[in-house]
């Protein structure tokens, strides 16, 4: 370790000298630091942004524009029934400690990521699997219980990716993937060095080595950048900051899309949320530019919905709950509610604390009084998610498609409607992309009739980067830093 | 000895100056301190808005002086808190000097000094959520000990005197000792410490609600405003100096009250000058 | 011809007087004694002289020393001095040392800062002198500190100190006044040997005309910031020409007229009393050792006596005294007031309101915050209902003593010393008391104010009745004051009796060694001054 | 002394038996579950069962107080929730920032502070003597947080003297690594340095008006020759107590400052674990910081004893 370590640090002296050769070593900024490295157990959004597609692949990936590309299989047939998946593996594929990987990987990982006693955060994605066969070495065979439209994306998520079962007990604190990155060590608290997996399948990365540093203060990200002790934060804290990036010539601007429909939740339990009118109320109290503008400093996108804008089967409805505090003020006398008072419960992320204080405020025009309690990821699954002890809260949903939850039993904002479900589990069976398209826009429509929650924005990607690296993903289909395609410039 | 007066005179006038705004702050502020203006934000001081506006286009004068209003509030309660629990026990440890509760009470004092005072104050706001009353409770329990150890020290060189032992003899016990003879005359040590922790609290209610775990909004308070300034020093660097001055100027103001104050309360210390 | 001439020294410290034109001179090789009551300036003319005055003080006068005025010379000129020509002892030996630096160490300094010697030589001289000093090397080490010596011990350390470098002039400013009689006689005795053999000259500041009176050749008393009167010492004692003088020597000698009031009934009755406290254990499962304060003490008082208790400090008498107060738990034996409950902290208030008690410290015994009608009415809180007549009986208490009625509604503060003591005496008479327990309570007082309180004692005692118990240190007073006398040394009772028996005829060596120790002035000196030859 | 010491010892381990059962069931009532934070929104009740088994949250909190004292005692403080790798090892990791760091603080606090408070306490009503107050006055009076983001602003971004924070770790060489505490250290140690500035000054002044040092005058010692051998050793014991109660303050008070420098300390860990619910961290570490807190300050009552010879003896 020592060793190579010199070794490395022999190299970095020599590429280092100036104008020789381009760089080959980055420091990519996170907010958070990943509490381990194991993507199979455990949900956190750090893990991926450091094994996605870098250590851990899986049998699909995700391209940078949410496309579904080919992984560990370069290949698959799907039987008529829509039943059976035929995987066809790469060939001269190995793990980093060495072990070959083969079609007994792939059917051990996803028999663990469905079994019992499982720990995989995102458990449903295996719901449909019935069985996994190795048909050849380079040969996997899944057999499902019903067809399923979504199997090949569900394959590419960060949770299904493929493990060694000699490597799989340590992969929280070594893990050892395929990718094209291999793992050196972690400083915990500090940060995470990758460097170039020599045996990758594919093509080689450009980058030889690669940091993460974990800084979680916004003002401090700032101040690295500026510093350059960072040379990316794909996910920049601070969106204030950006104008200044954007000014200085040394830094791109990155701005994209992500998944995350920013709602503010309504807790269908209380008896005045219950009430459609408050609901609707609600929705024409919120100026939403004005949350845009004032929180994320005008990086987002409206929604009338909870539908992704970049996606081809968005239908922008925003117009269905307008601004219009006079309106509010109207629905919330006929249903009685005037004076109300709510509890506005907020996780930790800058667009629910601030997005909070400013709907608070726009509330407040309305004659909603709110009660704001600033919460921790921790305490917020517990008492808002899981407890349902809530009122209004603010959360983005970063899971690509994912309207579904409108149709689930027992979900924290305690909706119920029998016509939504009926939606979605025609959804589930339907393949025909026409009939898709319509079903996911009555889908759409239907929770925006109902003003289930009020639809805030969806939440814009915005990163910072040295103006010479090229390659970082634009948008984030799924939370990830791939870094195999990045390069310096210069 | 003459400058006692001076430095008393200044502390006074600059916590006179923010405890007015306080004040003030509960009859009338330049500008509604919740009342956003998304159009109207950050902007640096100007004619209508005297410190400029903050990124939600709130009035940052009037958010200072509401904010000031919480920091002394918080403050106030949280030594209100320690001297009412310290205090007494302070005085008991002293009645019982070299006994077992005497042993008990400054342990239990060592103990609460060996916790690292941040990290409890998280953890309660862990277990009781964020908010201004558990910053008081946090700042409070951590001021406990310091009375009760100043009530001790103050008390045991009292107790060494004749006119206790008069008392004694005049079969006072040491409840009724310590209320009528000792803590009239630890008066002045406590309203000099009292005045120390006073600012130390200013200091911790920053720093608490900087972390978060202060008032909660939309309620202003002056740590939160520097955490929330701080992303923006650059280009709107009065949001971060303003509220960052308010600070240091009423902790400044505190401690030149309570260093005048010892002088002139402290025969001792007067003569030392 | 003079060692040191001083020229109407005149000092105000922040515009307040504190001497005025004090002139004097001091001969070689004799001792100059400076005598007057606390606050007449005394200690501020030996600092005046080191030039060590605190700030704010402002100085005329000259003071020569070989022809140089001392006042001109500059800072670094004084230091040179000090130490050097001019040594100096004070009052408080327990303090006067660097708690954490050793003796040779200390006395090494002196000879080391002035470049008299290298380190290890100067330690060998500091051996000598420590020796000298009366403190051997056997049992003194160089690697002592201080706080492993006594008071005395102490003082020793201090003179060898001063005495180090020869100097021509040693100042001792109340340099036995915080020690026991026995020390102090020695203390004395080394002086004046030290005087003779060294041929140096001494200032020796008192306020005991007793001590001036063994030691100095010259003599000069100040009042208020000025010298009234001064000249060789015989002579002035037999003149006392100032009144002033006349004054302090009348009451340094005063007997207050007493009348026996004593009657057969036993008052007080203490029986077999031992108290002892724990020591630090010294090896790590052993038992503590004990440290036995009071061993097996018995007497009795009768009622209207005044018994006095005399000994040195750590003989016991402070735990005796408490205990007899009730304040603490005794291991063996026990107190009776007028044959009731045995005395205890536990005991009944009622039964603890037939004795009370005047502490020594006159500034110390008064709660400041508190009027002094209430500082009187304190004891009340005994009685089972506070007195409807309360204020009228705190007025006669205060007339008692000799104060008015509105100082009643004065705080401590603004009495004096002696004031302060009567109103202690008042809040000691309010209840009626059979027994009054005097715990060195004239000791911290100037000789007058002393008489004055001693005849306010005696007239009270005849008056009310009381019965006294009078400790104290001081052999003159308990002998003025006291019908029967009891000596107490190491826990117990040595020797009691009849005062003036006791006193004339002492059975055991310890009074014996007692009375010696005592300073005296020569009765003859003392006699009127029309007898005294003119000079 | 060895009397001294047990007895302190003695005491030492019961204010650590309280310690742990105080910090165990204050951190056992806060609401959140680690295992439903690991997994997050999409995870179905039954993983989240799995996981708590394989924690080891399934069992009671007597137990699991039981096997944490246990394990403790023997050394082992048990495995983190989220890292999965054992605690002692993270803390070691920590330390190794956190323990430097606090150590140039007081280094750098000390430094400042003797001189200045020597100075002030000899030139006592001086103009020079006002100044140094009213400069410690500011000094006290400045949150440290606020004086850290002027320090990075000024110096890491304006001038580009220091890196805006992190830290390169001890193999990559000693100087890096202290350039790059040295913002975090100055932060820290100006409200140390005017705190300590003033007790040296008072502590000083209070020795200055003791008997002996009348008495070194007396034997013609000058003013600043009694200050320094007399008067020095003496006003060092209340120094002392600051000092140590300074080092306890700086390894666990340096959170937010660890914040604003990006530092992988102790008290960033500490923040991470209990935002994570990773308890067992949460426990351990203040524990550990408690411990430690405990220690110094029975260090500083033996350094008091080796210093005052009074104290030397006391019960031997």
């Amino acid at each position: 370790m020592l060793g190579r370590l010199k070794m490395g640090l022999a190299i970095l002296a020599l590429v280092a000298s100036p104008a020789l050769a381009q760089r080959t070593d980055i420091s990519v900024g996170m907010v958070l630091e990943p509490p381990n490295l194991d993507p199979t157990s455990g949900a956190a959004a750090a893990i991926r942004e450091v094994t996605y597609s870098n250590i851990f692949e899986g049998l699909t990936r995700f391209g940078p524009d949410g496309s579904i590309l080919p992984g560990l299989a370069h290949a698959w047939d799907l039987s008529d029934d829509g039943l059976t998946y035929t995987f066809h593996l790469r060939e001269g594929v190995q793990f980093h400690d060495g072990a070959p990987f083969s079609a007994e990987d792939v059917v051990f990982s996803l028999d663990r990521a469905r079994a019992e006693d499982s720990t995989n955060a995102q458990k449903q994605l295996f719901a449909a699997i019935e069985t996994v066969t190795a048909i050849d070495p380079l040969t996997v065979q899944v057999t499902l219980s019903q067809p399923q439209g979504a199997f090949l994306f569900n394959m590419a998520w960060g949770d299904a990716v493929i493990m060694s079962p000699a490597s799989v007990a340590s992969n929280a604190t070594n893990p050892v993937g395929t990718g094209a990155f291999r793992f050196v060590r972690w400083v915990q608290g500090d940060r995470l060095e990758l460097e170039r997996n020599p045996y990758y399948w594919g093509e080689a990365p450009a980058l030889e080595r690669a940091t993460f540093r974990f800084i979680s203060d916004p003002s401090a990200a700032f101040a690295a950048m500026m510093a350059g002790d960072v040379d990316a934060f794909p996910n920049f804290p601070a969106p204030e900051s950006l104008a200044q990036f954007q000014a200085d010539p040394r830094f791109n601007v990155i701005v994209g899309s992500t998944e995350g429909e920013t709602i503010l939740s309504m807790n269908h339990q209380n008896p005045a949320l219950a009430d459609i009118r408050v609901r609707q109320a609600i929705s024409h109290a919120i100026n939403r530019q004005d949350i845009i503008d004032g929180a994320m400093f005008g990086y987002g996108t409206p929604i009338g919905s909870h539908f992704a804008p970049h996606h081809p089967d968005y239908l922008d409805l925003t117009a269905n709950s307008p601004h219009d505090p006079d309106a509010a003020r109207a629905l919330l006398a006929e249903a009685g509610q005037e004076g109300l008072t709510l509890r506005l419960m907020l996780p930790p992320p800058t667009y629910a604390r601030r997005g909070g204080e400013i709907v608070a405020a726009q509330l407040r025009e309305v004659g909603i009084a709110t009660e704001i309690t600033n919460l921790e990821w921790a305490q917020w699954l517990e008492q808002v998610f899981r407890g349902h002890d809530f009122d209004l809260t603010i959360i983005s949903h970063t899971e690509p498609m994912d309207i579904g939850i409108y149709a689930r039993d027992n979900y924290y904002f305690q909706y119920d409607s029998a016509d939504m479900k009926a939606i979605m589990a025609e959804l589930e069976v339907t393949s025909d992309p026409d009939a898709r398209t319509a079903l996911l826009q009555a889908a759409q429509r239907h929770i925006a009739d109902d003003f289930v929650v009020a639809f805030l924005f969806q939440l814009a990607k915005t990163g910072v980067a040295n103006a010479d690296i090229e390659g970082l993903w634009e948008n984030a289909p799924v939370p990830a830093n791939d870094l195999t395609g990045v390069r310096w410039a210069r | 000895m003459r400058r006692a007066p001076l430095t008393l005179l200044a502390g006074a006038a600059l916590t006179g100056v923010f405890a007015l705004a306080a004040l003030v702050s509960l009859l009338w502020t330049p500008f509604d301190v919740t009342a956003m203006n998304i159009g109207a934000r950050l902007q640096a001081p100007n004619a209508q808005h005297w410190f400029g506006t903050d990124h939600f286009g709130r009035d940052v004068l009037s958010m200072i002086m509401v904010g000031a209003r919480i920091s002394i509030a918080v403050a106030v309660v949280a030594v209100g808190m320690g001297m009412v629990l310290g205090v007494p026990l302070g005085l008991l440890a002293a009645a019982n000097r070299g006994g077992l509760l005497d042993e008990v009470i400054m342990r239990g004092n060592d103990l609460i000094f060996a916790f690292p005072a941040l990290v409890i104050a998280i953890l309660i706001t862990a277990v009781f959520g964020p908010s201004a009353v558990n910053a008081i409770i946090a700042i409070g329990i951590f001021n406990t000990p310091v009375f009760a150890r100043v009530a001790r020290g103050g008390a045991l060189s009292l107790w060494t005197l004749d006119y206790i032992r008069a008392a004694e003899v005049s079969g006072k016990g040491k409840l009724r000792i310590s209320a009528e003879h000792i803590l009239p005359n630890i008066a002045n040590l406590l309203i000099v410490q009292g005045t120390i922790q006073f600012s130390l609290g200013i200091l911790a209610e920053a720093a608490l609600s900087y972390v978060g775990l202060g008032a909660q909004p939309p309620m202003p308070s002056w740590g939160r405003m520097l955490a929330e300034a701080q992303t923006m020093i650059s280009f709107a660097p009065h949001l971060a100096i303003l509220p960052g001055l308010a600070i240091v100027l009423t902790v400044l103001g505190l401690n030149l009250m309570g260093d005048g104050l010892r002088d002139s309360l402290d025969p001792k210390l007067r003569r030392a000058r | 011809m003079s060692l040191i001439r001083v020229e109407n020294l005149s000092l105000d410290i922040h515009g307040t007087p504190i001497l005025r034109d004090v002139s004097f001179d001091i001969a070689p090789g004799r001792v100059f004694g400076l005598v007057g009551e606390s606050g007449s300036g005394k200690s501020m003319t030996s600092l005046a002289l080191m030039k060590l005055l605190p700030d704010g003080a402002t100085r005329a006068g000259r003071a020569l020393m070989d022809g140089r005025d001392l006042f001109g010379l500059d800072e670094g000129a004084m230091c040179g001095l000090r130490g050097n020509e001019i040594g100096m002892i004070f009052q408080e030996p327990m303090t006067a040392l660097n708690p954490v630096r050793t003796i040779g160490d200390q006395v090494a300094e002196t000879l080391v800062i002035h470049g008299a010697a290298r380190r290890a030589e100067a330690l060998e001289i500091a051996r000598a002198k420590l020796d000298r000093v009366g403190l051997d090397g056997a049992r003194f080490p160089l690697d002592r500190y201080p706080h492993e010596l006594s008071g005395g011990q102490r003082q020793r350390v201090c003179i060898a100190m001063a005495i180090a470098l020869r100097p021509r002039l040693l100042i001792a400013d109340e340099p036995t006044t915080a020690l026991d009689v026995t020390t102090q006689a020695q203390i004395l005795d080394l002086l004046r040997g030290l005087v003779a053999e060294e041929g140096m000259s001494l200032l020796l500041i008192t306020h005991d005309l007793a001590v001036v009176a063994g030691l100095a050749d010259h003599v000069a008393v100040m009042q208020s910031g000025r010298i009234v009167e001064q000249g060789p010492t015989e002579a002035l004692f037999r003149r006392r020409a100032h009144p002033y003088t006349r004054a302090l020597f009348a009451a340094s000698a005063h007997r207050p007229a007493r009348v026996p009031t004593a009657r057969p009934d036993t008052l007080l009755e203490v029986a077999g009393l031992r108290r002892s406290y724990a020591l630090p254990r010294r090896t790590l499962f052993g038992p503590a050792p004990r440290m036995e304060a009071v061993r097996g003490v018995s007497f009795a008082l009768h009622k209207g006596e005044s018994l006095g208790l005399v000994g040195e400090s750590g003989c016991g008498k402070s735990t005796l005294t408490r205990a007899i107060l009730g304040l603490e738990a005794v291991q063996a034996g026990h107190i009776r007031l007028q044959g009731q409950t045995p005395i205890s902290p536990k005991m009944p208030k009622p039964a603890r309101a037939a004795m009370q008690v005047v502490f020594q410290d006159p500034y110390g015994s008064f709660n400041p915050r508190w009027p002094v009608a209430r500082l009187v009415a304190e004891p009340f809180h005994l009685l089972p209902e506070w007195p409807k007549d309360a204020r009228a009986r705190v007025e006669q208490a205060l007339c008692d003593v000799g104060l008015t009625a509105p100082d009643a509604d004065k705080y401590i503060h603004e009495f004096s010393g002696g004031q302060r003591q009567r109103i202690a005496i008042a809040r000691a008479l309010i209840n009626r008391p059979d027994l009054i327990v005097l715990d060195e309570a004239v000791s911290a007082l100037d000789v007058r104010v002393r008489a004055q309180i001693l005849d306010l004692l005696a007239r009270l005692q005849e008056s009310h009745g009381l019965g006294y118990l009078f400790i104290s240190h001081d052999l003159h007073v308990v002998r003025a004051i006291t019908d029967r006398v009891m000596v107490m040394r190491a826990g117990e009772i040595v020797e009691h009796g009849p005062t003036e028996a006791v006193f004339a005829d002492p059975a055991h060596p310890y009074t014996r060694e007692l009375i010696a120790a005592t300073p005296v002035i020569p009765p003859a000196w003392m006699e009127e001054p029309r007898n005294a030859p003119v000079v | 002394m060895l009397r001294f010491a047990l007895q302190r010892l003695f005491s030492l381990a019961i204010s650590l038996v309280v310690a742990s059962l105080v910090i165990f069931f204050v951190i056992e009532v806060i609401p959140g579950d680690p295992a439903a934070y690991m997994l997050g929104m999409n995870a179905q009740p039954e993983t989240v069962a799995a996981l708590r088994r394989e924690l080891g949250l399934d069992a009671g909190p007597f137990a699991r107080y039981l096997a944490w004292v246990g394990g403790m005692l023997v050394g082992d403080f048990g495995t983190s929730y989220t890292y999965r790798v054992p605690v002692s090892e993270l803390v070691l990791a920590r330390l190794g920032v956190s323990l430097p760091l606090t150590l140039y603080a007081l280094l750098l606090s000390t430094a400042i502070a003797f001189p200045v408070g020597l100075i002030a306490a000899a030139r006592r009503g001086s103009g020079l003597d006002a100044g140094i107050m009213g400069a410690t006055q500011l000094g006290i009076a400045i949150p440290n947080f606020w004086f850290a983001m002027l320090l990075v602003l000024v110096f890491a971004i304006s001038l580009q003297w220091f890196s805006a924070g992190g830290f390169p770790g001890w193999d990559k060489g000693f100087w890096i690594n202290i350039k790059a505490l040295t913002l975090p250290a100055v932060a820290l140690a100006l409200p140390q340095a005017s705190i300590l500035a003033r007790v040296m000054r008072s502590a000083v002044i209070e020795t200055l008006g003791q008997d002996y040092i009348r008495t070194a005058r007396a034997k013609g010692l000058s003013q600043r020759q009694s200050v320094l051998r007399h008067a020095l050793r003496n006003a060092l014991i209340p120094v002392l107590t600051i000092i140590g109660l300074q080092f306890s303050f700086l390894l666990a008070g340096a959170i937010i400052i660890e914040n604003v420098f990006f530092l992988p300390g102790l008290g960033r860990l500490i923040f991470q674990a209990i935002t994570q619910r990773d308890l067992i961290v949460v426990e351990s570490v203040v524990m550990l910081l408690v411990f430690a807190v405990i220690l110094v300050t029975f260090l500083v009552d033996m350094a008091y004893a080796a210093a005052d010879p009074r104290l030397r003896r006391r019960g031997a």
